[in-house]
């Protein structure tokens, strides 16, 4: 029982990841039509934003410390950050443990005007273009952006770790009746938990709420009455890609203390992200959401040991597996539309 | 004796009752119509003749057998063409690509992996792609892609792709919209000329009129997902039911 | 029927015959005048360095290929020399091999053994390569190392830790300095049950792929002769990033003990997500919750950062070795490029010296006479005390490093210490051992 | 000829032109000297060009006349090199019942996959291709590991059985892979001046194979069988209520296509007898695709350029390190050579990734035919050059009007 909590809660967890990157992955692709590779890339890059300012954050000018030596015998130079100048030591440790967070808001409006350069420069030149195409170049571009980040940062991961309080787990074991130790999960999980359900939220809101999110609902039913109204529905699907790279790039950045950014974090995300897409049928907001949770949990389930027991590799194959019976009994998905991506 | 049988066809989507107890019958070698306002159940009607859609309830029989449950290959194997609304064709091919294919599909029937052998060696598919292609006065247009014709252009060479076949039924569902004057009397000559020369049945929807009453020997008047009246073309003009179906006046 | 069937080219790249007009094409009947494959007839001699440069190991790749540089520096005899002042056997002077200058190509392994072997196919065929090494996984190594015997071409292995390759995917022209994994068990159990008692119960988290297997069973069995109990293995897929699911459910199952079979970003991976649900923090069957990560590098340990803090581990070498070997070569590299070379680096550059040492000495090429002066070598002075190069397997018997994360790191290469030498006798095992079962070493292959 | 017309017999006859002159169109480049390095006839590499060309070309029947895009199509070179690697271990190293049995096990792998997966259409089925190929890849790779070779590879031993070959050979090494006793690594030389041509006897195997694949292709493309699978990709629909059942025609393409795959997986371990679980990987499938977009999907030559070119970028750039940009501007004053090598680092080298990623999206945004329409292009240009008339050149490279 307390194994399928945990197992329950770890799903939820991983399906958050997989909800958010499928969630802006389906709404590009809802809104333009576009087949969009480059949709992990996004996630590397707003995942390098907080690796970028916690390295602004240590800037640091050397200091040479006679009591010590390095590996060749010199005396040591010890970096100290120029924040330690400014405020001194202890809000600049404040600051250098908050980066993470505080990435938030240096990766928002970064990864806006990225997804709007993104969507002006390169994706309208291919909204009339075949899916293969869309596909080949955003592809590409994936690929450019990487190595650019592997360039800068290198190919090791780089560790981004969050604010001391959130280090730990809570025991929820203790608060349902178990034992101390059965159930724990780490704060910052819980963190991304949460923030990933206000994110989505925000988005549902946005979306249903808004005479904005409106208009591009209805543009994302049919482009071309909406377009006949005299609305400038091109200008706010540039700005609904802008939103997609932010939720995409935001999801990043909560995600680096959960495991070392690197610069191929995008592409192994990639593939499970278009499952993830194509299982919640695609262009189906909730749809993403909803398939995202289901993979995590069903993950979840297929790791435990006893499962793995009994169907050996079942932990390697459960999401394509899955995916196969999925569009095999439902042949569009979940939730998704006729006709949708079926040329 | 009757071509297409039709008895209590019913169909539904989700709230909307698109066809309720349709009753039909088709005569062989006659061309029969079927009008009736906008919503009427027209399309529908047809899509259930061609394995698109599967009635709910009722039977459709076809030259004796039923052909519910057989899928749209089936169908056209058994002797029903399609001409469609928008004109449905292989674009990214030539005219005479598309001549051809159906001319394969008269002759190998649903499969046949034919696949070292050049086209230019089937002369029998060639000669008879040809005829068709003469009969359709498109015969100098052969090598063109078919997606760069006119519209016009585009729906003769699909009545003619269904000529290829020899069907015994041709089902032709708006064959003028969108039509000039001239290109529409073109069709209507065409279609005459199908129905006089080559003895085939069709079973045509259309909104205009004079299409209608230039071809039709029976019209079936549907209103509301249910036939209103059928009759020959001289009895329907006129006839009160059609006018308040059409003008929704009561009589 | 001939076996040409590797070209001549280091002929004609050293100038010799260029000019020599039309020869007559003697098409699969050609007499060949060389005795082995790619033999060097000009002025110089071509190693190929194959190392990952894209794919997530590039970095490791790079630090190979920096020692690489270096080694070639001071075979020729540019540079301080590094490790061949130190080396035990004297008979390199700094003017090449054999006389002849060393010159290298690089290739790029992709950490695929496809790609490695046409990376190694390519130096051989096209650069006329007579000697391939580098590399930073074992399926990359024991491909590479096959096609080498089947080419006729000396394999110097780089980083390669599973037992297979000089176990039962052994070959006659392969040879490893490396260690393996059961010398990580070996070396580690005695170091874990000092530390953490004889009473534990242990829980395995498994890369799913051979270099895994091995190192599961080394652990497990040399951790279970010093009383340890193992409770669970769990099998951890290869593309795996987010280890929660694997790691949830440990403290559930009575362990008190976290074993990581994981490398490189698994290992990265699999590690911070050990330290974010608190396992260290935990208290278990009234002891200290403990996780141990088999082998360790500086690259993983750097991307793992605060993590590694007082987590026990193995490695092949460290730089903050004392022995003058590694004191040289730290010097030397560290003058280079500015940072201390990881162990990596060091088995990589020990492995170009080596071959060359044996060519010297061997006086020639021919990778049956290497062979032979490889096999049954016993040197000292390249950083990890008296060390064998053992016939029956063609693997390097030496010292074994135990190493724990440092509490305060002094730099971001300073991440790991030392924490016991553990004596080549006590890793040392029959070459006929269960763990290292199947396969045979064959003969020595001198291609042409 | 052959049953081919002219302008396709001229085709098959340049193709082949190419393919057996490849050695000295390869090698342009004297030996020693500084361009020697973009030399890629070496036999490794020329194999490649071929074997990779078979597989695009299968690649390209399914995807260039059908449109369906199949993003798992690795799987099928990997399991025909699995089949063909088990035919060495257990019958003998000749390569034709290797061969043959990795076209028909790639052949029965490809019918069940493609009769699941072509239940769906669009997207639909580039996923459902791409989850097989990800689990037969995650499978060989872990729980396989008995019958793949796990992480190291498939790979011969000395103790294999060959029941019809030898065990050992007389030196005690595992003998190689033969055609009736012709090694297919056996080559032979040819030195002109500074210039060095290989032949290689695997080489011109592959090579004979790969034109008489791409024949049988010229042979599909031109057939009713190829006009049916250009119909589909045209209107599907229209297919259907044309009396024919598009099913049975995808599914075959899907099967060649996957025989090709296993043709060319056979004969990659008959030129290395080795075979990784890396060849199935996703990234391999999306080569392919890549390969043949890039030359131009649905022509016939367009998927050979393609995959020559890419395993040209992947063998030939990615060696170029900086001690050899160093001696390319060594002329230059210190400061600008330093200047020039730290320009082009990032592109070489390490860095081929970067400029394949730079190429796609330059092939993509401007060439949307791929370097086909670049030919195509170009040769229109000089033509118009020529002679003033107007008249649109014919291509003569994509299926004809």
């Amino acid at each position: 029982m307390d194994a399928i909590i945990l197992q329950i809660m770890n799903g939820l967890d991983k399906g958050s990841a997989y909800a958010l990157i499928a969630l802006g992955l389906t709404l590009i692709f809802g809104t333009l039509g576009v087949v969009n590779f480059a949709h992990g890339a996004l996630f590397m890059i707003g995942a390098f934003c907080a690796v970028t300012l916690s390295r602004l954050l240590t800037l640091s000018h050397e200091v040479i410390d006679e009591t010590r030596t390095d590996f060749l015998g010199n005396p040591l130079k010890v970096d100290v950050p120029y924040l330690y100048d400014f405020f001194g030591t202890d809000v600049g440790n404040v600051l250098i443990d908050w980066s993470v967070p505080l990435s938030i808001i240096f990766a928002f409006p970064i990864m806006i005007a990225f997804g709007v350069i993104m969507e002006r420069g390169l994706i309208k030149h291919f909204y009339k273009r075949p899916h293969a195409d869309q596909i080949l170049v955003t592809f590409g571009l994936a690929i450019v952006l990487q190595e650019v980040i592997k360039y800068f940062f290198g190919a090791n991961p780089i560790p981004t770790p969050a604010p001391a309080a959130f280090v730990g787990s809570f025991d929820f074991g203790a608060l349902l009746g178990f034992n101390a130790n059965q159930i724990i999960y780490p704060y910052w999980r819980l963190v991304y938990f949460l923030f990933a359900i206000i994110v989505i939220g925000v988005v549902f809101a946005f979306l249903h709420l808004t005479t904005f999110g409106m208009v591009v609902r209805a543009g994302m039913a049919d482009r071309e009455t909406v377009g006949l109204l005299g609305i400038n529905i091109d200008r706010r699907f540039t700005i609904m890609f802008g939103l997609a790279a932010a939720v995409a790039g935001l999801a990043g950045v909560m995600y680096t203390p959960i495991n070392s950014p690197n610069y191929h974090m995008g592409m192994d995300f990639l593939v499970l992200s278009f499952v993830v897409v194509v299982v919640g049928g695609m262009g189906s907001l909730s749809g993403a959401v909803l398939a995202g949770f289901l993979l995590g949990i069903l993950q979840s389930f297929a790791s435990m040991a006893i499962v793995i027991e009994m169907i050996p590799g079942i932990n390697q194959v459960i999401i394509y597996l899955v995916a196969i019976i999925i569009l095999l009994t439902r042949p569009r998905g979940l939730m998704g539309k006729k006709g949708v991506m079926e040329e | 004796m009757s071509m297409l049988d039709v008895r209590n066809v019913g169909k539904r989507f989700g709230g909307l009752q698109a066809l309720s107890d349709v009753n039909l019958s088709i005569a062989e070698n006659t061309v029969h119509a079927i009008i009736g306002p906008n919503g009427a159940g027209k399309s529908t009607l047809l899509n259930c003749f061609v394995g698109k859609l599967i009635p709910d309830t009722g039977s459709v029989m076809f030259d004796g057998q039923s052909v519910l449950g057989r899928s749209p290959h089936e169908i056209n194997q058994l002797g029903i063409s399609r001409v469609f609304q928008t004109p449905e064709i292989f674009g990214d091919l030539t005219i005479m690509e598309n001549m051809m294919i159906p001319c394969f599909a008269k002759r190998d029937g649903s499969f046949e992996l034919n696949a070292l052998s050049a086209i230019s060696r089937q002369k029998d598919i060639i000669e008879h792609a040809e005829v068709v292609l003469e009969d359709m006065n498109m015969a100098d247009k052969r090598d063109l892609t078919a997606a760069t014709m006119s519209r016009g252009d585009k729906r003769r060479l699909e009545i003619g792709m269904c000529l290829c076949q020899d069907p015994k039924l041709l089902l032709l569902d708006e064959p003028t919209a969108g039509m000039a004057r001239a290109d529409t009397n073109k069709t209507i000559d065409l279609l005459q000329e199908i129905r006089d020369k080559r003895k085939v049945t069709i079973a045509i929807i259309e909104h205009d009129m004079h299409v209608v009453f230039s071809l039709a020997e029976r019209i079936t008047v549907l209103a509301q997902g249910s036939p209103l009246v059928e009759d020959t073309p001289e009895n329907i003009k006129g006839h009160p039911k059609v006018r308040e179906a059409y003008l929704g006046e009561s009589v | 029927m001939t076996k040409s069937h590797v070209t001549r080219r280091g002929i004609l790249k050293s100038g010799t015959v260029a000019g020599a007009g039309l020869a007559v094409p003697t098409i699969f009947s050609a007499t060949d005048a060389s005795a082995f494959t790619n033999e060097p007839t000009g002025d110089s001699v071509v190693l190929g360095f194959n190392v990952p440069q894209t794919g997530p190991y590039a970095d490791e790749g790079a630090d190979e290929l920096r020692a690489y540089e270096l080694a070639v520096e001071h075979l020729n005899g540019e540079g301080d020399g590094g490790m061949m002042s130190t080396f035990s056997s004297k008979a390199l002077s700094g003017n090449g091999i054999l006389g002849k200058k060393v010159t290298y190509v690089t290739g790029d392994t992709q950490t695929k053994s496809d790609a490695a072997r046409a990376s190694a196919k390519s130096m051989i065929e096209k650069d006329g390569a007579i000697m391939i090494t580098g590399g930073s996984s074992s399926g990359v190594a024991v491909a590479v190392q096959a096609l080498c015997q089947e080419a006729g071409i000396i394999f110097m292995a780089g980083l390669t830790h599973s037992n297979d390759t000089t176990g039962k995917d052994k070959r006659a022209n392969g040879f490893r300095h490396f260690f393996n994994s059961y010398m990580s068990g070996a070396a580690l159990a005695p170091v874990l049950s000092a530390a953490y008692g004889n009473d534990r119960k242990a829980y395995h988290l498994t890369a799913d792929y051979n270099w895994g297997y091995t190192t599961e069973e080394a652990i497990t069995s040399s951790t279970e002769a010093l009383g340890w109990e193992t409770v669970n293995a769990v099998k951890t897929p290869l593309t795996e990033t987010d280890f929660s699911a694997y790691i949830a459910p440990v403290l559930q199952s009575g362990a008190d003990v976290l074993v990581l079979n994981h490398y490189g970003g698994n290992m990265v991976n699999s590690l911070t997500n050990a330290v974010q649900f608190g396992l260290r923090d935990k208290q278990v069957n009234g002891k200290n919750f403990e996780v141990v990560v088999p082998l360790y590098s500086r690259l993983m340990a750097k991307g793992a950062g605060a993590n590694v803090k007082g987590i026990f581990g193995s490695t092949n070498w460290h730089w903050s070795l004392s022995d003058a070997g590694s004191q040289a070569f730290v010097k030397s590299f560290g003058t280079k490029y500015g940072f201390p070379p990881s162990q990596a680096a060091h088995t990589c550059y020990v492995q170009a010296i080596l071959y060359a040492d044996a060519v010297q000495r061997a006086g020639s090429f021919n990778p049956c006479a290497v062979v032979e002066a490889l096999e049954g070598f016993e040197f000292d002075g390249m950083g990890n005390g008296p060390t064998l190069y053992r016939a029956d397997d063609h693997q390097c018997f030496k010292d074994v490093l135990v190493v724990k994360g440092k509490e305060n790191p002094s730099s971001e290469f300073d991440l790991l210490e030392i924490v016991e030498v553990t004596p080549v006798d006590q890793v040392i095992y029959p070459p006929d051992h269960p763990q290292f079962a199947g396969g045979a070493l064959g003969t020595c292959n001198p291609g042409a | 000829m052959f049953g081919l017309t002219k302008t396709d017999f001229n085709l098959l006859l340049i193709i082949a032109i190419l393919v057996l002159l490849a050695p000295f169109l390869l090698n342009p480049f004297p030996e020693g000297s500084k361009l020697a390095q973009f030399n890629g006839g070496y036999p490794d590499l020329m194999q490649r060009f071929v074997i990779f060309g078979i597989f695009a070309i299968g690649f390209n029947i399914l995807f260039g006349l059908t449109g369906y895009l199949s993003f798992g199509h690795a799987a099928f070179l990997g399991v025909g090199s699995y089949s063909a690697v088990w035919m060495f271990k257990l019958l003998s190293m000749n390569i034709i019942p290797a061969i043959l049995l990795a076209v028909i096990v790639a052949g029965i792998f490809a019918l069940v996959i493609g009769y699941v997966s072509l239940r769906r259409s669009g997207i639909y089925f580039s996923i459902l291709t791409l989850a097989f190929a990800q689990m037969s890849f995650a499978l060989a790779y872990s729980v396989l590991t008995p019958i793949t070779g796990g992480e190291t590879g498939l790979q011969l031993a000395l103790d294999d059985p060959r029941v019809l070959g030898i065990q050992v050979t007389e030196q005690g090494n595992i003998p190689v892979p033969s055609l009736f006793g012709l090694e297919m690594r056996s080559s032979a030389e040819l030195a002109l001046g500074p210039w060095l041509f290989t032949f290689n006897v695997g080489y011109y195997v592959c090579a004979l194979i790969m034109m008489a694949s791409f024949y049988l292709a010229i042979r599909i493309f031109r057939s009713p069988f190829g006009m049916m699978l250009r119909a589909i990709k045209s209107n599907q629909q229209r297919l259907n209520y044309t009396g024919l059942n598009s099913r049975p025609y995808t599914l075959a393409a899907f099967v060649i296509s996957g025989m090709y795959a296993g043709l060319a997986g056979g004969l990659m371990a008959s030129m290395d007898p080795l075979a990784g679980a890396e060849r199935m990987f996703w990234t391999a499938s999306g080569e392919v695709v890549l390969m043949t977009i890039l030359g131009g999907a649905g022509t016939l030559i367009g998927p050979v350029l393609g995959a020559g070119m890419i395993k040209y970028m992947e063998n030939i750039i990615s060696k170029i390190n900086s001690a050899i940009l160093h001696e390319w501007f060594y002329w230059l004053p210190a400061g600008l050579e330093d200047f020039m090598v730290a320009v082009v680092y990032p592109f070489i080298g390490k860095g081929w990734h970067l400029t394949l990623g730079i190429i796609f999206m330059a092939v993509v945004i401007f060439l949307p035919g791929g370097l086909v329409e670049g030919g195509q292009r170009l040769l229109n240009l000089i033509r118009r050059r020529k002679s003033s008339s107007a008249e649109p050149a014919k291509d003569n490279l994509t299926p004809p009007a």
